[in-house]
């Protein structure tokens, strides 16, 4: 056939600027590292350091992880940092006021959690609703329903099984970034390696033709909800371990440095797609930024400040090295072809000749 | 931008005309300190309030108490108290639930006259400036509007019927005092704070000038965490400042509902630090039975109760006003059992006696 | 009758409607265009050919100014030099008008807003909906369009659709002040019955006689034929040929876009006679949104064609086999059980070895921003272990399948949606024959795929079917019907009026039956 | 012709379905009303409530307003709240702090929050970046920016002409509500009669197609951002003097119920679609709805449990509604068919015994 003469091309970025865009908030980090390494020298580079950033924010690694499912899936999931307030709630209140074994309270609290998924399910399969409208409203509703089970700061010994299973360390660092470990392996291995992985990625892509392919579209995104809910219920219990406390309202301003950390690891690694990976690293890469400008003295405005400029400036770099490789590209893809032309347009000739 | 969180200043270095004072002075701490260790009394004798007949002078009045935030329990409870004693007095007194949005004080002050309010009471809110346009309205109509609980003594607000202050530069002292006390006078310190209250100011004054008296060389640094942020940042920020000064002796939590994220803090990095903290939440008291914070001053919110109404009722009649004692104690691990009910649970209002409700309720003719 | 002898570039510059010269347009590596030049001169029916993905659309995008071409590409219009890429504004200061190849409707917005978008762009600070309304139900009116002017575009059926895509486009240059413009339709006729392709063909006429370009994309060579004055061929985004449609014929046509003669795919010959299989698979009793009690079977290495005019019912056939859509009733006897359609899922159809290739290509059948590897073993991952995904092998496998199929470019790892049309189907064609189904559900198998590739993808099916794969193909290209299939079954409103077997499939009987029954 | 011998069939909902699917939030707003009224007398039915729900929040009708603009091309703007939080900021630092004239200050922050949407359409339309990732990412910064400027709550009679323009009375409605109202009609009349707003629409439907159609979409879409933030520093501006104070972190919780009013308002009115008149009722009817129950004496959780229940449920029913017409219409067109098909029976029969 006339249309298969080239032979097979390489079409991904290959090169310089490609590394850079599949390692670029790895590079970022290790620029930052040294940068902070460098201006505060010892006070920064120690292992006390390392434990801070692996420490308390982990539940933002955990948050993250959770809404990427449904975001894989093409679903917004807004409710999540309320369910990881309202199970943080569950669980303290239930251990310390109620005088319920900890262990069950927290099961009590992520079953919560799995519960808020399928209800959330519900209107965004069943009714067809717009996941973004219906978890926002969720969201709002626990929010109510957090305060309404106590509007007072709760904590209490009762908690503490759970806090050494969270802050216990290990090489100076706490148990709970290895949970993240694992739970971010374990999502990897599952969107690498194995077909509800991969179904998610096709429901996330395309609707149409994963349903047209036997998927079932309507399950799947009710799970991926559920995971979420569940995730985030878990994170809402792991946050009762790293405080011990619990408190109305004091999750939900993890919700965007979940959904930064989420969109921020779609640059690297997997450039394009949300991965695990790269969520993961997003989330200690911000933290590692966080905790160096804090040690170096600088006011909590500086946080926001560069958590907003690092995420928007890391999507645009990245969007800004697709676009310059897509060029380089074209100039190599169009050497080649030059060559090629050449032997076509004799043939043609010979064709010409011969009509 | 005026802002700096971490302004380090070794207090002293700008008094230093008090900085001679010896260690012997500290000992004359430690017996200031221990007379909090009891059940606190209110000092009729010292308070300057005139006797009056509350239940005919009151008669028909109808107030409406607005809590800072009913999200805080704190708030909430004393304003719920407010209007428990405003039934015991025999007059009106409503309660208006709110998220502690600006816009929800502002709809409470608009409709106070049309609803026959004649007093409004704003316990622990933002400063009246902020409110300055609904305040002078209601002022304007005849309604009087009383701020409670919300600065020190010796700080004024505007614009507002009368601010009834409250003893936060005296607390500041008799952390710092503990503080020395037991750290010496060399004392590494951190506190926490937040500088959107307006009492911060009266504590932070309060801190600085005690030390810069009595433990010049003590070096004490401010971290400053806005409250609306301290779920993302406070235990952040104080892990960062622990692991930076690793020699932290004390860390004074001015509002000890900030303990919910100090206390892990000083757990997740393995700090030595103590904590002690104001206020009395009974969370927080309960973490002075878990020994995680070493000492806590507790108000009595009944008596900020009683406190405000009296302070309040002369304002309503315009009566003078006067100075209302805050009566503090000091919990530690020797005497917590005192603030724990029968449950052995911690709880507003338990370990601080009846002092204060007797003399108020003699004062105004109900006993 | 222009004088095609006397035209030069020059002459091109100064008085060609349209002249695009060297026009050049890179994707990533691939170079959609290389160079290609085309003029339409006014008053002139031109048509664009050749094979999928050879550049047609992309060269139109670039006309359009939706594509940003390379360096060194020209534009001339009525003789201004313009400036590429082109400037929106462009398009109405000129009178470029187009239906493009997805007919560049809003689905979720109503007939009104979608036939006058562009007055409606136009109008400034006071639309005027009375006015709007009106002069939008008196074009459907004088066009015979019956459809309501506040309905949504996707409650509409696909000739409605393209109807109004191409009334829209015709409405917005006729009668213009200047007497210029052009028309350009890529592909505008796949949608249409042959009533509407003479009504548009009439429209086509009028236009060019009042002076305008029309530029004509088509796989239909007949069409092309009948309609053009001239033709320009491209191949892999070259010119590879230009010649006056009355001094050439069809297969010389064919041979200027393959640039070799055709092979065409050849049934075997022997008569074909229609006995029962052991193994045959029935449908019962089927009755869905337009289908009333229908009942066929197919056998196993057996080419069903399911056909009839839009709105008989036969385009819903895939779709109920597959158990994608809602239906009221009926049954499907396969593998030895009976199974109710109307409670069928494609899950379950899939675990009856049933695969299914839509019509709808960028929307149903494949994810356009997948990688072709990920596309083509969508279907397969049971085989490598479904919690231990085996990604090196399934990558070989997708390579051999991408050569095995010639699909070009020959990348596994590009995008989808990066590829031709024809070379999508190639794909989607591997990724359910590699199953080797039991019952293969085709609609409109070719639409849009060039000549070449149409012939490369009957010798696929045919090779399933060999392997006693059955297949039902419902399609409305009566030409294709008669290639490939062993019987067609003709609807006319929802019920089988009729079904040829063997040398009874002709063309003739086909239009015949689809039209004469109404 | 074949295809066309159908009479033209109605698809939209008409009858008593359509009818309820057009007004129902109206509806709901006016059960509500009537339950308060009964249930609660006099104490809800008065003119102060009146001006209870018109005052204050009329803010959020601002900002539900402002997002509703991109939201209708299409883009989510996620920093509105922030940039509100930074007008509010500004406003009251330099007539405060700064002594600068508040009419000028009030300028300033409106030009901000212009330069704010300047640089989202940078990121969104030049780099081409998701703009729900460039606006949570640019909110948080400037999140940070206002906490540089002041962390402290700032007040003054400074800000006195300004108050009195915002929350001075006419018939004991405050000034503001009637501002908001201006700016809903204005916009009302931008998308039902300009061709500017038809723009907005079809970009929002579908991208490609616009752009096809000659509309210049990365500029309208950059005017849409920039619409959003300038009207978002407008709603700051208002809250500046609604409050006469600024705080850090103000109106950052406004962006939840904004965004809940703006899809609320596309359930009514013109079902499916965002519009200025449904978002602007949705505001008004949520806001009564928790007056009502803070009047009844509910505590505050019950606001969050009503606002969340309200807008899910809502978008629920009306998604329902919606269904159950699309069902009617095709049981009406079977019908038709079926009635068809009995008439050709006839035909064929005369036909067959005439042969
Ligand atoms: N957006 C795009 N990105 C990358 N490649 C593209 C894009 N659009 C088109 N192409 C490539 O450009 C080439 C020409 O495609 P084009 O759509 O113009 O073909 P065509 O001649 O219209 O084919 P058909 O007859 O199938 O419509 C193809 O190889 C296609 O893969
Ligand atoms: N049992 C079957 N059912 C359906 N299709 C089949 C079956 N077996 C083979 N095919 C189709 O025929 C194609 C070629 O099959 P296969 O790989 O078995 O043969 P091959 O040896 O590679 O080719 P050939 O025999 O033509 O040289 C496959 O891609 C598949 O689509
Ligand atoms: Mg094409
Ligand atoms: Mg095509």
């Amino acid at each position: 056939m006339a249309d298969n003469r080239s032979a097979k091309v390489n079409m991904r970025g290959g090169g310089v600027s490609g590394f850079i865009q599949k390692y670029s908030v790895i590079i970022a980090w290790v620029i930052v590292i040294a940068v902070f390494a460098v201006t505060s020298g010892d006070l920064f580079f120690n292992w006390n350091t390392l434990s801070l950033i692996t420490g308390t924010r982990s539940v933002v690694a955990i948050l993250a992880l959770a809404v990427m499912i449904p975001l894989t899936a093409g679903d917004y999931d807004m409710s999540a940092a309320y369910t990881m307030t309202l199970a943080n709630m569950i669980t303290v209140y239930l251990s310390i006021e109620k005088g319920v074994n900890v262990w069950l309270s927290a099961l009590i609290a992520i079953i919560a959690g799995v519960a808020i998924g399928f209800v959330n399910g519900i209107f965004v399969v069943k009714i067809g609703i717009d996941p973004f409208i219906v978890t926002m409203g969720v969201g709002t509703f626990l929010a109510g329903i957090t305060l309404w089970i106590s509007n007072k700061t709760l904590s209490g010994t009762e908690l503490a099984p759970l806090q050494n299973i969270c802050i216990g360390k290990i090489f100076n660092i706490q148990y709970i970034f290895f949970y993240c470990l694992i739970l971010m392996l374990v999502l990897w291995y599952m969107f690498e390696r194995t077909s509800i992985g991969k179904k998610i990625l096709f429901i996330g892509h395309g609707k149409e033709v994963a349903r047209l392919s036997g998927v079932k579209v309507n399950k799947v995104r009710w799970g991926c909800l559920i995971a979420s809910s569940t995730l985030s219920a878990l994170a809402g219990v792991m946050y009762s371990g790293v405080t011990g406390s619990a408190k109305s309202g004091s999750c939900n301003d993890f919700l965007m440095p979940a959904f930064a950390a989420v969109f921020l690891g779609t640059t690297f690694i997997k450039p394009g797609r949300f991965n695990p990976l790269g969520a993961f690293i997003s989330v200690y890469f911000l933290e590692t930024g966080i905790r160096g400008l804090s040690l170096l003295g600088f006011s909590t405005y500086i946080q926001n400040i560069f958590y907003g400029a690092a995420l928007v400036l890391a999507v645009a770099i990245s969007a800004l090295i697709k676009k310059k490789n897509i060029k380089a590209d074209k100039a190599k893809k169009m050497e080649a072809l030059e060559a090629e032309n050449d032997r076509d347009k004799k043939e043609q000739k010979s064709v010409k000749s011969s009509t | 931008g005026d802002s700096s969180s971490s302004s380090s200043s070794t207090a002293g270095s700008s008094e230093a005309g008090s900085a001679a004072e010896s260690s012997a002075d500290v000992s004359e701490l430690q017996a200031k300190l221990d007379a909090y260790k009891g059940l606190p009394e209110f000092d009729t004798a010292a308070f300057e309030g005139e006797a009056f007949d509350a239940k005919t002078a009151m008669a028909g009045k109808k107030w409406l108490t607005i809590p800072g935030t009913s999200s805080n329990p704190f708030n909430q409870t004393i304003c719920e108290q407010i209007c428990e004693i405003a039934g015991k007095v025999g007059f009106i007194c409503d309660l208006l639930d709110n998220q502690g949005a600006a816009e929800e004080h502002i709809a409470g002050l608009n409709s106070a006259s049309q609803k026959g309010y004649s007093l409004v009471d704003l316990q622990a809110g933002p400063t009246p400036e902020t409110l300055g346009a609904q305040i002078q309205e209601c002022m304007d109509a005849g309604v009087k509007v009383v701020t409670s609980h919300l600065t020190g003594y010796e700080q004024e607000v505007s614009p507002i019927s009368a601010n009834m202050g409250a003893g936060y530069y005296d607390v500041a002292q008799l952390l710092s005092d503990w503080v020395i006390v037991n750290a010496g006078t060399d004392a590494k310190v951190l506190v926490v704070v937040s500088e959107e209250i307006t009492s911060t100011l009266s504590m932070e004054n309060g801190i600085k000038d005690e030390f810069a008296k009595y433990a010049p060389d003590a070096s004490v640094d401010f971290v400053n965490v806005a409250i609306v942020d301290w779920g993302s940042k406070c235990q952040s920020e104080t892990e960062n400042y622990l692991s930076a000064h690793p020699d932290t002796d004390y860390i004074i939590s001015i509002y000890d509902s900030a303990t919910q994220y100090i206390v892990p803090a000083v757990k997740s990095t393995g700090s030595s630090a103590k904590i002690v903290a104001y206020n009395g939440t009974p969370f927080a008291v309960d973490y002075v039975k878990t020994g995680d914070i070493e000492m806590l001053l507790g108000e009595d919110l009944q008596t900020i109760a009683y406190a405000t109404v009296d302070f309040e009722m002369r304002t309503a009649l315009d009566m003078p006003i006067v100075e209302e004692p805050t009566l503090l104690r000091m919990w530690t691990s020797e005497n917590v059992d005192e603030a724990l009910n029968a449950d052995g649970k911690c709880e507003y209002g338990i370990g601080y006696g009846d002092s204060a409700k007797l003399a108020y309720e003699s004062l105004w003719g109900l006993s | 009758m222009i004088d095609y002898k006397n035209i030069d570039d020059n002459y091109k510059m100064k008085n060609a409607a349209v002249f695009l010269k060297n026009v050049s347009m890179t994707f990533g590596l691939n170079k959609a265009l290389d160079g290609v030049d085309l003029a339409i001169m006014p008053g002139e029916i031109h048509g664009l050919l050749g094979q999928n993905g050879c550049g047609k659309s992309t060269l139109i995008k670039v006309l359009s100014g939706f594509n940003h071409p390379d360096k060194g590409s020209e534009l001339y219009i009525n003789g201004d030099s313009v400036k590429l890429p082109l400037d929106p504004d462009m398009l109405t200061k000129y009178g470029l008008s187009f239906v493009h190849q997805d007919l560049g409707l809003v689905p979720s917005l109503t007939v009104l807003e979608n036939l006058r978008n562009v007055q409606l762009f136009q109008s400034g600070m006071k639309i005027n909906w009375k006015k709007e309304k009106k002069a939008a139900r008196e074009i459907l009116d004088r066009y015979n369009i019956k459809v309501d002017v506040d309905a949504n575009i996707e409650s509409l059926n696909q000739v409605d659709k393209a109807m109004i895509s191409i009334v829209r486009a015709v409405e917005s240059i006729k009668g213009r002040a200047d007497g210029k413009g052009i028309l350009v339709l890529d592909e505008p006729t796949v949608f249409l019955t042959k009533t509407e392709v003479d009504t548009l063909f009439r429209l086509v006429r009028e236009v060019a006689a009042s002076g305008l370009g029309v530029l004509f994309v088509s796989h239909d060579l007949d069409e092309v034929m009948e309609i053009t004055d001239i033709i320009t061929v491209l191949r892999d985004g070259h010119n590879c040929g230009e010649a006056i449609t009355a001094e050439t014929t069809k297969d010389g046509v064919i041979e200027m876009i393959l640039g070799q003669k055709l092979s065409s795919f050849v049934k075997d010959t022997e008569e074909y006679e229609y006995k029962e299989h052991p193994d045959v698979i029935k449908f019962n009793n089927v009755t869905g949104e337009t289908l009333r009690g229908v009942s066929f079977a197919v056998n196993p290495g057996e080419i069903v064609g399911v056909t009839g005019l839009v709105g008989s019912g036969f385009g819903e056939i895939p779709y109920v086999l597959f158990g994608a859509n809602e239906i009221k009733g009926g049954t499907m006897e396969i593998h030895n059980k009976t199974v109710d359609l109307s409670s069928y899922d494609m899950k379950k159809a899939v675990n009856d070895n049933i695969a299914l290739i839509p019509a709808d290509r960028p929307h149903k059948g494949g994810i356009g921003d997948l990688l072709v590897e990920e596309n083509v073993m969508m279907q397969v991952h049971k085989k490598y272990h479904p919690w231990m995904l085996q990604n090196r092998s399934m990558r070989q496998k997708a390579e051999q399948l991408n050569e095995k199929y010639a699909v070009y470019p020959n990348d596994v790892r590009l995008n989808f949606g990066n590829l031709s049309g024809g070379n999508q189907q190639k794909i989607l064609l591997a990724k359910w024959l590699q199953e080797r189904p039991d019952l293969l559900i085709l609609h409109e198998p070719t639409q849009g795929v060039d000549v070449g590739a149409r012939q490369a993808i009957y010798k696929h099916i045919d090779k399933a079917v060999k392997h006693g794969t059955a297949v039902v193909c419902a399609s409305s290209d009566y030409d294709q019907l008669v290639q490939i299939c062993d019987r067609v079954i003709i609807f006319v409103r929802g019920k089988i009026v009729d079904t040829l077997v063997g040398h009874e499939i002709t063309k003739e009987r086909i239009t015949q039956l689809c039209y004469n029954s109404n």
